[in-house]
């Protein structure tokens, strides 16, 4: 009966897809070291937060702006991760400007991005959507505009922080980005929960009609989204700059759609209102789990891999699904319960 | 006069500008922009026919996409249909060189086209029975569905030599316009019947509006949503015939790459809501027309490919801000102002 | 198709005569070519009695980065990889470096300090587009041409390979090269260039655009840096009512069977090789690297020239 | 009596197609409970969201302690000192309870916002509205009554000038009405200047001291309440004379049920929803479902019309047994359902009041049988004449009609359909005191004149004591009696409810 219990009120806590999430990773790292050798090695998982970094920084921008609701959304931030890139190795390479004063300038890049698409979204009604695809569009354009060919940074200090390791009491190494994306992880989660901002951001994503008659400051809180959500993809960008070193245009291509699936997946709601962000790192981590172990399994075909992803993303997301579903059925039949 | 007016404010209205300022500054700046000729098969070849002819796989798709959206859904994957559609199609016409089908092109096509079904379908299920996000389940098929395609091919890129193959993205001999734009305006053509027929859009909309309300008032929500993703899948396999025809082979990996977002675009221009209820499939023709009129013009102008986005986003930003209500008003506001201060003076 | 290969190996392995591991990360399979080059490298490996622990980064770079880390932590033999785009590889080369992993770069070229890898085995693209030029110059004099436009100067526009990529820049650099070098180089200039990004769809939208902006009685020769695209661009040629391999003549890289088919056709007029088969040469390599002899820091491909006239005969030998 | 607080003069406020509200004055006192009447559509809650910014007024003035005030927004208004619960509850169905009292001014410890204080606050804050409930459960755990009663106690527990409150009993039962008023009042004492919407008379003339009364947008009056008789207020009210208001409240005869019984439910009950409940429905019969809110008869209602389906027992037809898995399966046996919760389950806001009213009918024909334009024209027109609803043409969005003609379009949308059995779960909520007896007098008539059954759930017990010939009483989603005939009566119903024997 305690028991039971105990697993009702887990069932019906509001923290419950993280669980599940977090405990499906943990099935997932477990048939990974039992099937391959060297799964087990902790640098494996430091490993995870060393590729995900910039993917978990951008990942914590989108989910402000899921947040927000009415189809809040950001696609734009794989393209400002490339912007940034190129922009920090055309600063770096061709000018004498210090690296803090070319990373705060790129910084202010995707903040000024962010309040633009933040502007035209809250103050002119247009489909986050739409202007976000443009701001897509124009970030990935003006790439190209600024250099059609690869930008290699060389700047020596540059390349030391990128190539800098950081010993995680003797298992292992993190890299500097990977520190970043832990630091930025748990500001945003800080923010989301204990300040008059992010508790907004929600009362929006809830019903924004209401939130506005309850004498919330909308439009600003809206915007704010945008900038920060342009503000990560910045500094994503500069941490992915760390990895790549180079400024490109096709770089990040595609992180858009992996940020939005790794919110989801730590039980973000597209439909705004519902997030707990310390589900959107595990989110990150199951895509990038999947595709280590593909990489150990080693003999799949260059199509099977994107089946394969497609396939567990899949199984998944529909395990999550049912579970959820089933999750509502027991709630109800507890609060019977407990009615009578 | 009335009719003017009524004309003026109906949503198709401002699409149609977009699209007629851009015409004329073609004709002015595009030399040969209204030349048509016709070639030595016996095809009409020139720019206008050019941009219709490229933008009936858009066209195409984004009718699809329109009733997707007005369900309040999203579907990202049809780029990925796209590719395996044309991938059924010429692996099962076969790449041989003496120009042999090894099945015969009408099985092929039913075959893609049933493929692209049944793709939309596997999205409708698991967005109206299992109720996963739209977004998130086409994102499945959009990663999945190129590595499907090239399995189907087995990584290479089949090169169809049967001749009748090229008749879809070409023309069919003897008749000088374009198949593509003939099949365009037949899918048009069955779209309006639908709608005509049917109460499929008023069922649609509901759905897209207000799901709860709409179930309680009898309507099968499931159905319509599982309806409107197969039919998005049929629109995508008949654009991945197309598609495919117009380079005689089947390119897994670049077939309908990124066609998703400019279907997208298209809808929304032509005035749909992303967050469902009121469709318009007249805005979203025009607004296919009008992003690949835009394509075509930037190319000409000797805009590079990879800068071509820039020039895109301007204008997609600018259209959208014209017909944005809240834009409208505080333009009309600070105008109104001005005229008062007019008077007054 | 294989699975037997998949059971785990201990590094250091390969010096006591035991199975060797060896990590490639491949670009993506992007085109025919690339996934014959796949296919060589996989087979290879098999009749080597290599274990090959393949991963497809599906063209990202972050992708191909992952992959060489989880190489480093599964502790292979060795890596070799297929580098995307020239640069950023030096943090994770580093790694494998420290570990004590030898690396082999394969096929594209990477800007990396010499002590990083080991050996670099690849085709020689420079040299595909020199050839091709020098191709074009005899043929021109052979079949003496005139220029359509009635000038002196034969136009010529290029189709691109990916911006950035190591063979679209080695290509045109090659190909300019020797136009530059050329005693004719006064006959010919360069009308149009741009990127149709290795793809069909992209040739034939590109060729289409040039066709349409005044070069469609201009035109003379086209250079294609990919037999795909020339494919794509050919059906822009006839949509135009032109005749491909006559009004314009084609040249491209690669050397696919498409290409030969073409030619067959008499559709195009020549083709680069660009030799995929690398999986042979790449064992060959790694297992002297493994075996502590001293290989050459570059290695390249042997690779030809297939006119037009050659490609019926030489089409049932082509194994991509 | 207090000094003047609030001074609106010339209000004007024109929609497309509608002059809301024209050269309309409204007076408020510090210290005084001030009702604003009108039939649905006058415009009552037009003008409060004119004075609270959500609308831009097109004219007129406002003055606020003598200094006039223009809020854009609620946020402004609420920074002048006025606080508001708006007609459809306005919460985040997102956020815990407690939070839906505390956001926007969260009490904070270290800058950072300091929950333990927002739950032990808003727990006490509800407690004293006799609500005991998790607070620390999202918002949509709870039903519409409870989630009325958070919002004002949100609104109240604001230190402001002015409270105003849009129809804030439509759905609680008596005790909670009782529990606001005693609040309302100390409040008032406080000298907060009150403004009151209902369309509850009686709770008008307990709790008010002067009633403004708009008709169609316009200015009718400002009275005393203590000068103004109900029925002169109707008359004012509905513009017509006295007589043929007193004419309202007569009831004709009710029905006289058929031996031949419709429907038959025989202990039916829902996994999580309902327990066990009996139901026996003649030909021709009204019947009334009574219970305290959330007792389960709703759920009820739901699972005759095939909602949510049955786990147990079983449901007889016309002495056929049925199986009603989904809505339309409860249509094709002419079963009709008004949901409740008319926002979500009702009305499907941006589609005009024609193809809202038609709806119910095209999902029964089918998809294939699209009713041609003209005929939808012609039921549209029939509709609005027969049901009186207020709109501008019938192509106007049903989301911008007012609440009281959005129930009354729900209504239309099922007569249509030409039920056998007509479910109508609270359908005079938020209804004016005339088309509130229409209704009444219209569900008794259908059962007269067409043999129509009908279900009739209603807060309100004179109502169901009216017009319904058996009532079944559910408590804690059981059924618990029926009563019938002469027995109908308020205090037997109180009984039964309370757990008493009848
Ligand atoms: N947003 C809007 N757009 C257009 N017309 C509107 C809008 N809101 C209200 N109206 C119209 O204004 C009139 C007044 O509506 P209002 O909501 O103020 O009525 P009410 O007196 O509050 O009625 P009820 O008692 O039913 O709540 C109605 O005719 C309604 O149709
Ligand atoms: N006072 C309360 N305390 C806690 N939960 C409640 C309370 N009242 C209602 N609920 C919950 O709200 C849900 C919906 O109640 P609802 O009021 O719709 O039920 P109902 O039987 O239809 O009553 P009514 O029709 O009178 O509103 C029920 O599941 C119930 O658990
Ligand atoms: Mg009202
Ligand atoms: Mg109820």
């Amino acid at each position: 009966m305690n028991m039971k219990q105990y697993i009702n009120s887990a069932i019906a806590s509001r923290y419950f897809q993280f669980f599940v999430t977090v405990i499906l990773f943990i099935v997932l790292y477990g048939i990974g070291i039992a099937m391959y050798n060297g799964f087990s090695r902790p640098q494996v998982f430091w490993n995870l937060l060393i590729d995900n970094a910039s993917l978990i920084i951008v990942t914590v921008g989108v989910t402000f702006t899921i947040i927000t609701g009415g189809g809040g959304i950001d696609i734009s931030v794989g393209a400002v991760v490339a912007l940034v890139c190129m922009c920090l190795a055309y600063l770096l390479q061709n000018t004498e400007l210090a690296i803090p004063v070319v990373i705060c300038l790129v910084l202010l890049i995707g903040i000024v991005i962010g309040f633009v698409q933040g502007y035209l979204i809250s103050v002119f009604k247009m489909q986050p959507f739409i202007v976000t695809l443009a701001g897509m569009f124009f970030c990935r354009g003006m790439t190209a505009v600024i250099s059609r060919d690869t930008i290699n940074i060389d700047n020596p200090s540059y390349v030391a922080i990128a190539s800098e390791r950081i010993n995680m009491f003797g298992t292992g190494f993190i890299s500097v980005g990977a520190l970043v994306a832990l630091i930025v992880l748990i500001i945003a989660i800080i923010v989301l929960k204990y300040t008059k901002f992010g508790r907004t951001i929600f009362a929006i994503g809830g019903n924004e009609n209401s939130a506005s008659l309850m004498g919330l400051p909308v439009t600003k809180t809206k915007i704010l989204a945008y900038v920060i959500s342009g503000f990560c993809a910045a500094l994503g960008g500069v941490v992915y700059s760390w990895t790549m070193l180079s400024g490109y245009t096709l770089h990040a291509m595609g992180m858009e759609m992996d940020a939005i699936a790794s919110s989801v997946i730590g039980g973000t709601l597209l439909t705004g209102g519902v997030a707990f962000m310390p589900g959107t790192i595990f989110g990150v981590l199951i895509q990038g789990i999947i595709l280590t172990f593909i990489t150990f399994q080693g003999t799949l075909s260059a199509w099977w891999t994107k089946i394969v992803v497609g396939a567990l993303l899949c199984i998944f997301i529909i395990m999550q699904a049912l579970i959820t579903e089933h999750k509502n059925k027991l709630t109800s039949k507890s609060s019977m319960e407990s009615n009578k | 006069m009335d009719k003017l007016k009524n004309f003026k404010s109906s949503s198709i209205f401002l699409p149609l500008v977009a699209l007629a300022i851009l015409v004329i500054f073609n004709i002015i700046f595009v030399p040969g922009f209204l030349d048509v000729e016709i070639t030595q098969d016996g095809r009409l070849y020139g720019r206008v026919f050019d941009i219709l002819n490229r933008s009936s796989s858009l066209i195409i798709l984004s009718l699809g996409m329109t009733f997707v959206i007005a369900t309040a859904g999203i579907d990202i994957s049809v780029g990925a249909v796209v590719a395996i559609s044309g991938a059924v199609c010429c692996s099962l016409i076969g790449g041989r060189g003496d120009g042999v089908a090894e099945y015969p092109m009408v099985v092929a096509m039913i075959a893609a086209i049933a493929t692209g079904v049944v793709c939309g379908m596997w999205n409708g299920f698991l967005v109206a029975k299992i109720k996963i996000q739209p977004m998130v389940v086409t994102l499945i098929l959009m990663v999945a569905g190129r590595g499907i395609a090239q399995l189907l091919t087995e990584g290479q890129i089949i090169t169809v030599y049967y001749a009748p193959f090229s008749y879809i993205g070409g023309n069919i001999p003897g008749n000088i316009i374009p198949s593509p734009i003939i099949i365009a305006i037949l899918m048009i053509a069955l779209v309006v019947f639908i709608l005509k027929k049917t109460s499929l859009g008023l069922f649609i909309q509901s759905v897209g509006i207000n799901p709860t309300a709409s179930r309680y008032a009898g309507i099968n929500v499931a159905l319509i949503i599982f309806l409107v993703y197969a039919f998005s899948g049929f629109c995508a396999g008949v654009s991945g015939l197309i598609e495919s025809s117009l380079i005689r082979a089947a390119d897994a990996n670049n077939a309908g790459l990124n066609m998703e977002m400019d279907a997208i675009l298209a809808v929304a221009l032509g005035g749909t809501l992303l967050s469902g209820g009121k469709f318009y499939i007249g805005g979203s023709i025009i607004g296919a027309i009008t992003i690949q009129t835009l394509t075509t013009t930037m190319y000409a102008m000797g805009v590079a490919s990879d800068q071509l986005p820039v020039v895109k986003a301007i204008v997609v930003i600018i259209l959208c801000l014209i017909q944005s209500k809240h834009f409208r008003e505080i333009f009309n506001k600070s105008k109104k102002n001005t005229v008062k201060a007019v008077d007054k003076a | 198709s294989d699975n037997s290969s998949s059971s785990g190996t201990e590094s250091g392995a390969a010096k006591d005569g035991k199975e060797i591991t060896i990590g490639y990360s491949q670009l993506g399979a992007e085109s025919e070519w690339r996934t014959a080059q796949t296919e060589s490298i996989k087979q290879a490996a098999k009749d080597a009695g290599i274990n090959l622990q393949f991963s497809d980064a599906q063209q990202k770079q972050e992708n191909q980065i992952k992959a060489i880390r989880s190489f480093i932590a599964q502790g292979v033999d060795l890596i070799a990889f297929t580098p995307i785009v020239e640069t950023g590889w030096d943090t994770v080369l580093q790694e494998a470096k420290d570990a004590g992993i030898p690396v082999v770069i394969v096929d594209r070229d990477a800007k990396v300090s010499e002590d990083l890898y080991v050996a670099k085995i690849g085709t020689d693209s420079k040299a595909e587009g020199k050839k091709a030029f020098e191709w074009i110059d005899q043929y021109m004099k052979a079949q003496n041409k005139t220029p359509r436009d009635g000038g002196s100067v034969y136009n010529i526009a290029v189709l691109e390979g990916t911006v950035g990529s190591s063979v679209a820049i080695g290509r045109s650099e090659g190909f300019e090269e020797a136009m530059k070098a050329s005693p004719d180089a006064s006959k010919y200039q360069i009308l149009m260039s741009q990127t149709g990004e290795f793809t069909r769809q992209k040739g034939q939208e590109v060729m289409e655009s040039f066709l349409k902006s005044g070069g469609r009685d201009k035109i003379d020769i086209l250079f294609s840096q990919n037999d795909d695209m020339a494919l794509g661009a050919i059906q822009a040629i006839e949509a135009a009512g032109l005749q491909p391999g006559k009004d314009i003549v084609i040249v491209s890289v690669d050397g696919v069977k498409g290409a030969f088919q073409a030619m067959i056709e008499g559709k195009s007029n020549c083709t680069v090789e660009c030799n995929p088969l690398q999986g042979p040469l790449l064992m060959e390599t790694a297992k002297k690297i493994l075996n502590g002899e001293q290989v050459d820091k570059m290695v390249y491909m042997e690779e030809g020239v297939f006119p037009a006239d050659v490609a019926e005969k030489t089409l049932p030998e082509r194994k991509y | 009596m207090g000094d003047v607080l609030l001074k609106m003069r010339n209000i004007d406020k024109i929609f497309p197609g509608v002059k809301a509200l024209s050269n309309v004055d409204f007076t408020l006192r510090a210290g005084e409970i001030h009702s604003l009447m009108g039939e649905n559509g006058a415009g009552k809650s037009t003008l409060i969201k004119v004075l609270t910014g959500v609308y831009h007024r097109d004219g007129g003035t406002i003055t606020l302690n003598g200094k006039e005030i223009s809020p854009n927004n609620p946020k402004e208004a609420q920074e002048c000192g006025i606080s508001t619960v708006y007609q459809e509850v306005n919460l985040c169905p997102n956020l815990t309870v407690a939070e839906n009292i505390f956001i926007g001014r969260e009490p904070k410890k270290f800058g950072f916002i300091d929950w333990k204080q927002i739950n032990k606050r808003s727990a006490e804050l509800l407690n004293s509205l006799n609500i005991h409930i998790d607070v620390t459960k999202t918002l949509d755990h709870y039903s519409v009554a409870i989630q009325q009663m958070i919002a004002i106690a949100r609104a109240v527990d604001v230190d402001a000038k002015i409270l105003i409150l849009d129809e804030p009993t439509s759905s609680l039962d008596e005790e909670e009405t009782k529990r606001l008023f005693s609040i309302i009042r100390q409040l008032q004492k406080k000298g907060m200047g009150i403004i009151f919407i209902s369309h509850f008379l009686e709770q008008i003339y307990e709790l008010c001291s002067r009633i403004t009364i708009l008709r169609n947008g316009e200015l009718v009056g400002a009275y005393d309440i203590d000068k103004l008789p109900q029925v002169e207020l109707i008359a004012k009210m509905v513009g017509k004379d006295l007589d043929s208001v007193k004419e309202f409240d007569k009831m004709g005869a009710k029905s006289v049920p058929s031996d031949e019984v419709f429907l038959e439910a025989k202990n039916i009950g829902c996994t999580g929803k309902l327990n066990n409940v009996d139901l026996t429905i003649h030909k021709g019969e009204v019947i009334g479902l009574g219970g305290l809110l959330g007792s389960g008869r709703t759920e009820t209602a739901e699972l005759l019309f095939g909602v949510n389906s049955i786990t147990k027992g079983e449901i007889i037809i016309n002495g056929k047994k049925v199986n009603l898995k989904n809505p339309i399966e409860a249509m094709n046996e002419k079963i009709a359902f008004c949901p409740e919760d008319r926002k979500v389950q009702g009305i499907i806001g941006s589609l005009s009041v024609r193809e809202n009213i038609i709806l119910a009918l095209q999902a029964k024909k089918g998809m294939f049988k699209y009713i041609p334009y003209k005929e939808q024209v012609v039921f549209a027109d029939d509709c609005i004449q027969l049901l009186k609803i207020k709109v501008s043409d019938r192509e106007q969005l049903v989301s911008n009609l007012s609440g009281g003609n959005q129930q009354k379009v729900i209504i239309a949308r099922w007569l249509i359909t030409e039920p056998n059995l007509l479910i109508l779960d609270e359908p005079t909520r938020g209804i004016d005191v005339g088309t509130k007896s229409e209704i009444q007098k219209m569900a008794v008539a259908l059962a007269k004149s067409k043999g129509m059954s009908v279900i009739f759930i209603s807060s309100e017990m004179d109502e169901m004591i009216r017009t319904c010939t058996k009532i079944t009483v559910i408590r804690d989603r059981k059924k618990v009696a029926e009563i019938e005939g002469d027995k109908v009566t308020s205090e037997n119903i109180m009984k039964a409810i309370a757990g008493g024997e009848v």
